[in-house]
């Protein structure tokens, strides 16, 4: 029962926390209370017998990922969003934009809901199978990410490098300007 | 360490350490030392095709995700000849650009390393990160002119969708890993073999979100939206290479992840995949009607030379998937030799990329403008180049398994898009310039090399395709 | 013994690949050029006459045949091979490129070199699609001969050239991919049958197809190849194609490029789809009829002389397709005598108009007049082609337009009925342009002094004339190799019509009938 | 050897056309009426040759080469001299040298080149008309028939320049297109009805037929042919090209428009007899157009003023009776009248043409007058000839003519012999108001030249003119009819060439010399109402003009046929073409239709193309709705 | 305990709340946020799915998606830079000169 209330709350506080990024002006503000959605989404890992994940989550995620933006949001210096006049010519130009996506995320929620309903081998409680034990070790994590997952990891090697080479090509300050 | 399961990576590790090299010989060379760096990403490129001729038809694997068969083996050859032409045509685009070379050939052969990656790989997750390799790469490379504010805004909208796009992939790849407890594509297919789950909607959600992620890579309609604006806005060099080379590599994992893992499903996907074709051959060629400016003109048939490689997938028979390789290698070939041309024709303030800008090209470059003519007519599907036997090939696959609307579909399309590469046959050959001839830059000997090599290549294949059509009937008759 | 057939196509084509080679930046080498490209196609001339002289007239089968494994995969070879049919075309192809190229020796001047490799390359893909016994190849030539004519339209025709090139190209592209699915789809049966995909002529002849599946097929190649004739109602690229073409585009367009369509019925269509030819024939031939008269009439009224000959052949080519439709022996040789003999007047026609437009550089026949006094020798060319044209017995038009409508109403008189009023209406278009343009007194003073024909222009016209005459009074040189190759087609025909009436009574009452009718 | 009868003037047509304007006038026209002479000397011998064999064997076949051959159908290029076709091949060949040589002279104002361009025509045209009458099948036959009429063309346009002129070329070749049409039908009916196109084995295989009861297939194959024949032999309704057609040089009408092409219909006919004579029907429709033809084209002579005009119509008339006589199934009195015909008609023609040609060109019989004095070979010789044609007894025209009546009215087609009997009358009556308003009077008001200019015929139009009249008058006695107590050799002689033979005679000996008498005196009749009007009292004419101003321009205007023509079938045809067809049909619907894909491609594309805003958040929705689709699909498939 | 469904139902809303935000948001930032938490959401999945599975993939999975997370992140942003210094706007709307 105690899980089912933790269930909640925490799915409660990742979902608000997630909607109210996404109802911010000021992106500062997003940057927060995206880290906050995601401290509840560690919450879930654990709950889930993840706490290596939770962990990543809240150093990776919150702690590099989410200071990064800030970073940016500072570096650009525009806390709020533009809200200037645009032009208002072109119907899918409109607040409509907007509009219509919120309702296509409404439908894609519904679509995934009455999937996940009509599914029957979901209804099973998240638990059933596994030992805890084995799930939650870091060591089995750290076995399947050398053994099963080794060539994945080298990629991701590849796939940072890549990245990085990218943001500085991107980023940096043009030679002599 | 040298085991015979490391052979399937050897290609792709020749061309990440081609890149790493790039990398390190820009940073260790001087402010105004010339070096060519170029030079080594066609090594990488010639060991990763060397390395595929001696794997060819050994049907290794590595790390068990990785696997070397002919089908990942032939894509990954037509990534070889692409990179070696987009390196080709780029020194020059490098010079009068004045673009970061080590940045420029180390991104681009990561983003190849990525498609190889991608081309062969057995296992979703492992798509999902060459997907987001390459992905990363061609985004820097759209956006790699700085200042260029078109440039950075392509960068950013393909940037933008494509991330949109791969969360949806990834919200896939998650439930069909949920379903089958394993995100291997044998596995999969095995379970979904085994399993009757054709009435669980959640694999059919999977299914759905898979197909919107490769629907995305190879801009099928309605998913095309960012492709013109991309195209257009970068540098045509690299239009030219992600036309060509993230759409085979999208196109081999999309062939492998349906026709294999997915093949159970294929009642539930065939229709979606029929409407998804063509629609984007109708889109695409409609569309590329109205423009006029020739990047975006070739981004638009570039969308609907994705419907015809689809309604390849929608046959699923052996000649379509075969077909479908074989299109990809002819589509590379001459849809990069085309954006070569472009290329070459920019000058550094002044893409020269307007329609117009083309008059009366036969009178000033009169080669290019009849190599170009060559791959327009190719593109157009007209004997007896090699987009003639690649259309003769899908289609014919379509008929086979009995899709006469679609062959149909793509047949008229396929003349509607000969009415807009005829216009710029029109605009090269038979429109007289008003006004000043554009700026053009010297073109660099290393392009018309590589220009004339894609000609020869057109016409070789075009005449006498039985070999590599050969190979293409090999490559898929290892899996599936 | 030497591959003639292949001979004949590479030998145009190795020419324009070698005139690549000649460097011609300001036009220096012009005349050299003009002359090596005539002494090409005069070589390939040669050839095909070889082809004829070794040709045994007695036999049906395809001769000089030459197989390649091409494309093993789907049993595409490269086979070719001719029989009467195609072997008279051929050289009526090879015949009237050095002709074309003659017409063109002073009226292009700019980019002769690339002019001249686009001819070359047109006769190479002409002659392949008439000596093409495998689909595949076939198609192949079929469409590899649209882009040097569209660039000879484009580049070196008249004002709306651009128009008429994207015209041409575009039209008769529609009508030939859905041809290519419909021959993809004979590939597919031919393997549902045997396991093999094949494109082999003769072997999809002997396909055993369902009589829906025919009328599908059908319908397809003889869109594709309507659109080529041109068939009513898919014509109307053809005016705008022949008038703003260079002379040589128009000489050969008219002369070689027409009968594609045509021969493509006789080759492809009629005997591969037996059944629903049967069916079909009597629509095609409507719009045959139609096509006649509306040619005819609409020629009638053209202020413009290209644009008149142009429709005209819409009137011919409507002869030739009733012939086939008639599918006995006397309409089908008929039908190929005819696609012959318009190639010969009206590839003069286009010669001679493009001379007159060369000199004034318009092309309305109110600008001309009286040019009999002036131009003696030029008219009197013109009026042996006109009178070929439209069918004097003794001049190459009658024995055709005879056979065919012989045939057509052994078949069905009433077509003949209407189309009997054709050889009226021809007379009177031909008639009038003739007289507008040379009959009457000089009133334009720009007509005055037009120079009379050339000795270059001799060599064009003469062969012309000369052809005319000798295929009037000997036709028999023509008929008799052909007549092999038409009666097994007729037999083809009838033979299967034969059996499937037999095997499949559940055809529409119609058809029934007219299978009956053609088997009694 | 029969070869050779075409082949001479097609050698002279070759030399003419190669080199003609190259040489003298004395040789090119000296070549070309060699070749004729030669010609009929070959002819001459042929039929020497042809008398000297039995009667039921006179046939000579030459088969040269097979032309077409397709299948079943296999046509050999044969000529056949049988007693018909000799006939007309010494018709043509005789009077073919005759005016070759009148032209000579005729034409020598013309330049060099033109020169020989006419009679490079001339010749053509002899050798096209031999092989029209020794062809032995239908479609060689159609050779000539073709190729007369191109000749026709030709030289009624031969003054290209005058646009009148090559508008009657154009007009006759049209015409006579229409004409063909029908002649080809009939002949693929007769082909694929009995497998052959040789005028013999066609006849051998009519002959067991029984007659058509109703109107079957012979019927309608033989209307076919006879509407051929109408056109080339200018009859209703296509006669209306013949009278037009003397815009060409005189000698041409003498010779195609009067005296060998225009005859050809019914020598066709003749040479069809057989399967003409087993389908009644159509031969009673060819004895009612003849006559019908006869009546109106005499008619409409009679007010012409053109001399050339009122000889055209009246050959039209004259042919008109070759026809009644070959609807009554008189083949031989059919023939008969042609070949009489060829005699007087060139002679006026040429006649008329030796007056034009003293008076420059002048046709107009209204500014001619009193010429007799100063042209009197041509006047007498004229004379000769329009008292032939008239009728007046024993001159040729006479017992041909009278044959026919007789024929006709012993068939019992009174009305027809009616008809034919007015017919004669008009034919005198305008016959010599042409000869008084030409040759006797007063020369009138606007006559060209001057009495001292006028020259009477040069000697070899002289020559031919006397020969032709010695012609008219004697030609005739070769078929003096039975009643007569003549043996009717021509009659006998071309029997066999009709197959049948209806044997009227003897034993109506007393009907015909009846006719004979009637029609004697209505000729006399007609000459001196001729006579009384215009030389007496030429202000009747006028009058009655006037009063009946109607009726006399309903026939000056040729009852304004060409007019209906015009209205009824070409402008319509025209504004048909033009208007719906051309920048109807093709602009408006085909090409609009084209063009209209292209536009509806066009415009879908920019329509499509506004969905491409460039704003990342509608492409992100496109994506969206995408997903959700595909999603929806799915889940609730 | 806890059926799986209500895991996948909270990842779905989020997923969508993400893909709400995309549409909504008019600052780059904030959108590129919102595809963050997409692909938290569609980790929470994996992570669910592991643990009803009772392997520990769903949780390596994870990992890479982070760091998948982290490189779009870090070039994402770099383009925001880059567009910024631009047109001073990270208005996603401002950037419309590609079109049509």
């Amino acid at each position: 029962m105690p899980d089912t209330l933790i269930f909640y709350a925490l799915s409660g506080l990742a979902i608000l926390a997630s909607a109210l990024v996404i109802g911010q002006r000021n992106p500062m503000y997003s940057v927060m209370l995206l880290i906050a959605s995601f401290g509840a989404l560690a919450g879930l890992y654990i709950q889930l017998d993840a706490p290596f994940v939770a962990v990543a989550q809240i150093v990776i995620y919150a702690g590099a990922i989410m200071v990064l933006f800030l970073f940016v949001v500072m570096l650009l210096n525009a806390p709020q969003e533009d809200a200037a006049e645009w032009d208002r010519t072109h119907p899918l130009r409109q607040g409509g934009v907007g509009r219509f996506g919120a309702m296509l995320a409404l439908l894609l929620v519904v679509q995934l809901a009455w999937a996940l309903m009509r599914a029957n081998d979901v209804s099973d409680a998240v638990s059933s199978r596994g030992d805890v034990a084995t799930v939650s070790s870091v060591r089995e994590v750290g076995r399947g990410l050398f053994t099963d997952y080794m060539f994945a990891f080298e990629a991701t090697s590849i796939l940072i490098l890549v990245a990085m080479v990218g943001a500085v090509v991107l980023a940096r300050q043009e030679r002599g300007q | 360490m040298f085991n015979s399961s490391f052979d399937a990576v050897v290609p792709m590790l020749c061309v990440t350490l081609a890149a790493l090299a790039a990398m390190g010989a820009e940073a260790f060379r001087a402010r105004d030392e010339k070096m060519p760096i170029g030079g080594l990403g066609i090594i990488g490129l010639v060991g990763a095709g060397v390395a595929c001729a001696l794997l060819w038809n050994r049907n290794t694997s590595s790390f068990g995700v990785i696997v070397a068969d002919n089908f990942g083996l032939f894509v990954t050859m037509v990534l070889v000849i692409v990179g070696i032409l987009t390196i080709m045509f780029s020194s020059q685009v490098l010079e009068v650009d004045n673009l970061p070379r080590g940045e420029y050939y180390a991104l681009l052969l990561f983003g190849i390393a990525g498609m190889m990656m991608m081309a062969t790989a057995n296992d979703l997750l492992v798509v999902f990160i060459s997907l987001e390799i390459l992905s990363l790469a061609v985004y820097v490379l759209t956006g790699i002119r700085r200042d260029d504010p078109r440039s950075t805004e392509a960068a950013f909208k393909y940037f933008l969708l494509g991330a949109f796009s791969s969360a949806f992939f990834l919200y896939g790849i998650a439930f069909t890993y949920g379903l089958t407890g394993s995100t291997r594509l044998d596995r999969i297919g095995a379970f979904l073999a085994a399993q009757s789950m054709s009435d669980n909607p959640l694999i059919l959600v999977a299914l759905g979100l898979l197909l919107v992620g490769f629907a995305f890579k190879i801009s099928a309609v309605p998913f095309h939206m960012w492709t013109p604006d991309a195209y257009e806005g970068a540098p045509a060099i690299v239009t030219g290479f992600m036309s060509t080379g993230v759409k085979a590599a999208a196109f081999a994992a999309f062939a492998r992840v349906f026709l294999s893992a997915f093949e159970p499903f294929s009642q539930q996907w065939v229709p979606v995949i029929w409407v998804l074709a063509a629609a984007t051959m109708i889109l695409g060629t409609v569309v590329g009607v109205a423009q006029s400016n020739l990047k975006r003109m070739l981004a638009y048939s570039s969308i609907a030379h994705g419907g015809y490689l689809l309604v390849g997938l929608v046959a699923a028979n052996q000649i379509g998937k075969a077909a479908i390789l074989f299109y990809l290698l002819a589509y590379a070939i001459t849809n990069l030799a085309a954006f070569g041309v472009i290329a070459m024709l920019a000058s550094s303030n002044d893409e020269n990329e307007e329609l117009r800008d083309y008059k009366g090209l036969w009178h000033t470059h009169p080669a290019l403008a009849a190599m170009m003519t060559v791959c327009l007519l190719s593109l157009g599907g007209l004997p007896p180049t090699v987009g003639f036997v690649g259309k003769w090939y899908i289609f014919s696959a379509a008929v086979s398994s009995g899709y006469y609307g679609l062959a149909v579909i793509g047949m008229l399309t396929s003349v509607v898009s000969v009415f807009f590469y005829l216009r710029v046959v029109v605009m090269m050959y038979m429109s007289e310039r008003e006004g000043p001839e554009p700026v053009r830059p010297r073109i660099a000997r290393m392009g018309m090399v590589a220009l004339t090599l894609s000609v020869i290549l057109i016409f070789y294949l075009g005449i006498l395709p039985t070999r590599v059509l050969d190979y293409a009937a090999e490559s898929i008759a290892t899996i599936f | 013994m030497m591959p003639l057939l292949t001979l004949s196509w590479l030998v145009p084509l190795a020419g324009g690949l070698l005139l690549m080679l000649i460097g011609n930046g300001d036009g220096r080498r012009n005349g050299l050029i003009r002359w090596l490209t005539l002494a090409i196609s005069l070589v390939a001339f040669v050839v095909t006459l070889a082809l004829w002289a070794g040709f045994d007239s007695a036999s049906a089968e395809f001769q000089f045949v030459e197989r390649q494994p091409w494309i093993p995969a789907f049993g595409i070879d490269y086979y070719v091979g001719i029989d009467g049919i195609s072997l008279l075309l051929v050289v009526l192809t090879s015949f009237l490129t050095p002709i074309a190229l003659l017409s063109s020796w002073g009226s292009i001047d700019k980019k002769v070199k690339e002019f001249s490799i686009f001819m070359l390359a047109l006769e190479a893909a002409m002659i392949g699609v008439f000596i093409s016994l495998d689909l595949f190849l076939f198609y192949v030539f079929w469409d590899a001969m649209l882009i040097p004519m569209y660039f000879l339209i484009g580049i070196w025709g008249y004002d709306q050239r651009i128009y008429a090139a994207i015209k041409f190209m575009l039209y008769t592209m529609a009508g030939s991919v859905l041809m290519l699915v419909a021959i993809l789809g004979l590939a597919y049966l031919h393997s549902a049958a045997t396991g093999s995909y094949s494109f082999d002529l003769l072997k999809l002849y002997a396909l055993d197809i369902a009589p829906q599946t025919q009328m599908w097929f059908f319908l397809a190649f003889a869109i594709a190849f309507a659109i080529k004739v041109p068939l009513f109602p898919f014509h109307t690229w053809l005016p705008d194609a022949h008038v703003q073409a260079p002379t040589a585009g128009s000489v050969i367009l008219a002369g070689v490029l027409l009968k594609m369509g045509t021969y493509g019925l006789v080759r492809f269509a009629f005997p591969l789809f037996p059944i629903a030819a049967a069916y079909f024939a009597p629509w095609l031939a409507l719009l045959a009829v139609i096509g006649i008269l509306y040619g005819a009439l609409v020629a009638m009224v053209q202020p413009d002389m290209k644009k008149l000959v142009a429709y005209s052949s819409v009137s011919h080519l409507g002869f030739v397709v009733l012939g086939i439709c008639a599918m006995n022996v006397q309409g089908l040789q008929g039908a190929v005598y005819q696609m012959l003999a318009h190639g010969v007047s009206t590839g003069g026609l286009f010669l001679m108009v493009g001379m007159l437009s060369d000199r004034r550089h318009t092309r309305l026949i109110s600008e001309f007049g009286g040019l009999k006094a002036v131009m003696p020798r030029l008219t009197a060319a013109f009026m042996i082609i006109t009178l070929a044209s439209i069918g004097l017995p003794g001049l190459n038009g009658f024995v055709g337009e005879f056979l065919i409508l012989l045939g057509a109403f052994r078949w069905d008189p009433r077509y003949v009925v209407a189309a009997g009023l054709g050889v009226i209406l021809s007379a009177v278009y031909m008639l009038w342009m003739f007289q507008r343009v040379f009959y009457g007194p000089v009133t334009n003073d720009e007509n005055a002094s037009l120079p009379d024909l050339q000795p270059r222009e001799w060599a064009a016209v003469l062969p012309l004339c000369a052809m005319a005459i000798v295929m009037g009074v000997f036709p028999t040189l023509f008929l008799k190799p052909m007549e092999p190759a038409v009666q097994k087609l007729v037999q083809r025909a009838q033979s299967v019509q034969t059996l499937q009436v037999k095997a499949a009574p559940k055809l529409p009452a119609k058809v029934h009938i007219k299978l009956v009718k053609a088997v009694d | 050897m029969l070869a050779l009868i075409p082949l001479f003037p097609l050698l002279g047509f070759l030399f003419n056309a190669s080199f003609g304007r190259r040489v003298p006038k004395t040789v090119s026209g000296g070549v070309a009426s060699l070749v004729m002479l030669a010609s009929f000397a070959v002819a001459a011998m042929s039929v020497w040759q042809l008398a000297g064999l039995p009667v039921e064997e006179r046939v000579i076949d030459q088969t040269l080469y097979t032309w077409i051959a397709s299948g079943d159908f296999v046509l050999d290029l044969t000529l056949r001299l049988d007693p018909l076709s000799a006939v007309m091949i010494l018709v043509i060949t005789g009077i073919g040298s005759l005016i070759h040589i009148y032209s000579t002279a005729y034409m020598h104002d013309e330049p060099d080149s033109e020169y020989a361009r006419y009679f490079s025509y001339l010749n053509l045209f002899a050798a096209f008309m031999l092989v029209l009458v020794l062809g032995a099948s239908f479609l060689v036959l159609f050779v000539g028939w073709e190729g007369v009429g191109l000749c026709s063309y030709l030289l009624i346009g031969f003054w290209f320049k005058k646009k009148s002129a090559s508008d009657a070329g154009k007009k006759a070749f049209v015409v006579n297109r229409i004409g063909d049409y029908a002649f080809i039908l009939g002949t693929l009916l007769l082909f694929t009805h009995f497998g052959t196109l040789d005028f013999r084995q066609l006849a051998d295989a009519v002959a067991p037929l029984p007659p058509e009861a109703t109107f079957g297939t012979l019927s309608i194959a033989t209307l076919l042919l006879f509407i051929g024949a109408t056109g080339k032999s200018a009859q209703i309704p296509l006669y209306v090209w013949l009278p037009d057609a003397m815009e060409g040089p005189t000698p041409v009408s003498a010779l195609i428009h009067a005296a060998t092409m225009v005859t050809a219909g019914v020598y066709m006919i003749g040479r069809t007899a057989v399967v003409f004579t087993h389908a009644p029907d159509t031969m009673l429709i060819v004895a009612i157009i003849g006559a019908l033809t006869a009546l109106m084209a005499g008619t409409i002579g009679l007010v012409q003023n053109d001399i050339k005009r009122v000889l055209a119509y009246s050959t039209v008339s004259q042919l008109g009776f070759m026809f009644l006589a070959m609807g009554m199934g008189a083949f031989g009195a059919g023939i008969f009248h042609l070949y009489t015909h060829a005699f007087f008609k060139a002679l006026l023609f040429l006649g008329s043409g030796a007056v034009i040609h003293a008076l420059h060109g002048e046709q107009d019989i209204r500014n001619m007058g009193g010429l007799k004095k100063q042209l009197p070979v041509t006047y007498w010789t004229f004379l000769i000839g329009s008292l032939a044609i008239a009728g007046v007894p024993f001159l040729s025209g006479f017992f041909s003519k009278d044959e026919i009546l007789f024929e006709t009215f012993a068939h019992g087609h009174w009305i027809l012999w009616g008809i034919g009997a007015l017919t004669s009358l008009l034919t005198a009556t305008y016959m010599f108001r042409l000869v008084f308003l030409t040759f006797h009077g007063e020369r009138r008001e606007g006559a060209i030249a001057s009495g001292s200019h006028l020259h009477d015929a040069p000697p070899a139009m002289a020559f031919v003119l006397i020969v032709l009249a010695i012609g008219s008058v004697l030609a005739g006695y070769v078929g003096v009819p039975h009643a007569l107590g003549g043996s009717n050799l021509l009659g006998a002689w071309l029997e066999p060439a009709f197959g049948i033979m209806p044997a009227a005679g003897e034993e109506e000996a007393g009907l015909e010399l009846m006719l004979m008498a009637v029609s004697s005196t209505i000729a006399l009749v007609g000459i001196g109402l001729a006579a009384f009007i215009w030389l007496k009292r030429r202000e009747i004419a006028d009058s009655m003009a006037r009063s009946f101003s109607g009726l006399y321009n309903l026939l000056l205007n040729k009852y304004y046929v060409d007019e209906i023509y015009d209205a009824a079938i070409v402008r319509p045809t025209v504004v048909l073409s033009t208007d719906v067809l051309w920048r109807g049909f093709d602009v408006r619907v085909v090409d609009a239709a084209v063009n209209g894909a292209g536009t509806i491609v066009g415009a879908s594309a920019s329509m499509l193309r506004r969905l491409q805003t460039g704003s990342v958040r509608a492409y992100a929705s496109s994506l969206f709705v995408g997903v959700v689709l595909i999603l929806g699909y799915y889940l609730w498939r | 305990m806890i059926p799986l469904d209500h895991y996948l139902i909270v990842s779905a809303i989020l997923f969508a709340i993400g893909t709400a935000g995309v549409f909504l948001r008019k600052n780059l930032i904030t959108i590129l946020l919102s595809i963050e938490i997409m692909l938290n959401a569609v980790n929470l999945t994996f992570v669910a799915f592991g643990r009803s599975l009772g392997t520990v993939d769903g949780q390596i999975i994870t990992f890479f998606v982070m760091t998948v997370a982290a490189a779009e992140a870090a070039v994402g942003l770099a383009i925001i830079i880059a567009l910024y210094r631009h047109r001073e706007s990270l208005n996603p709307d401002t950037f419309s000169s590609l079109k049509w």
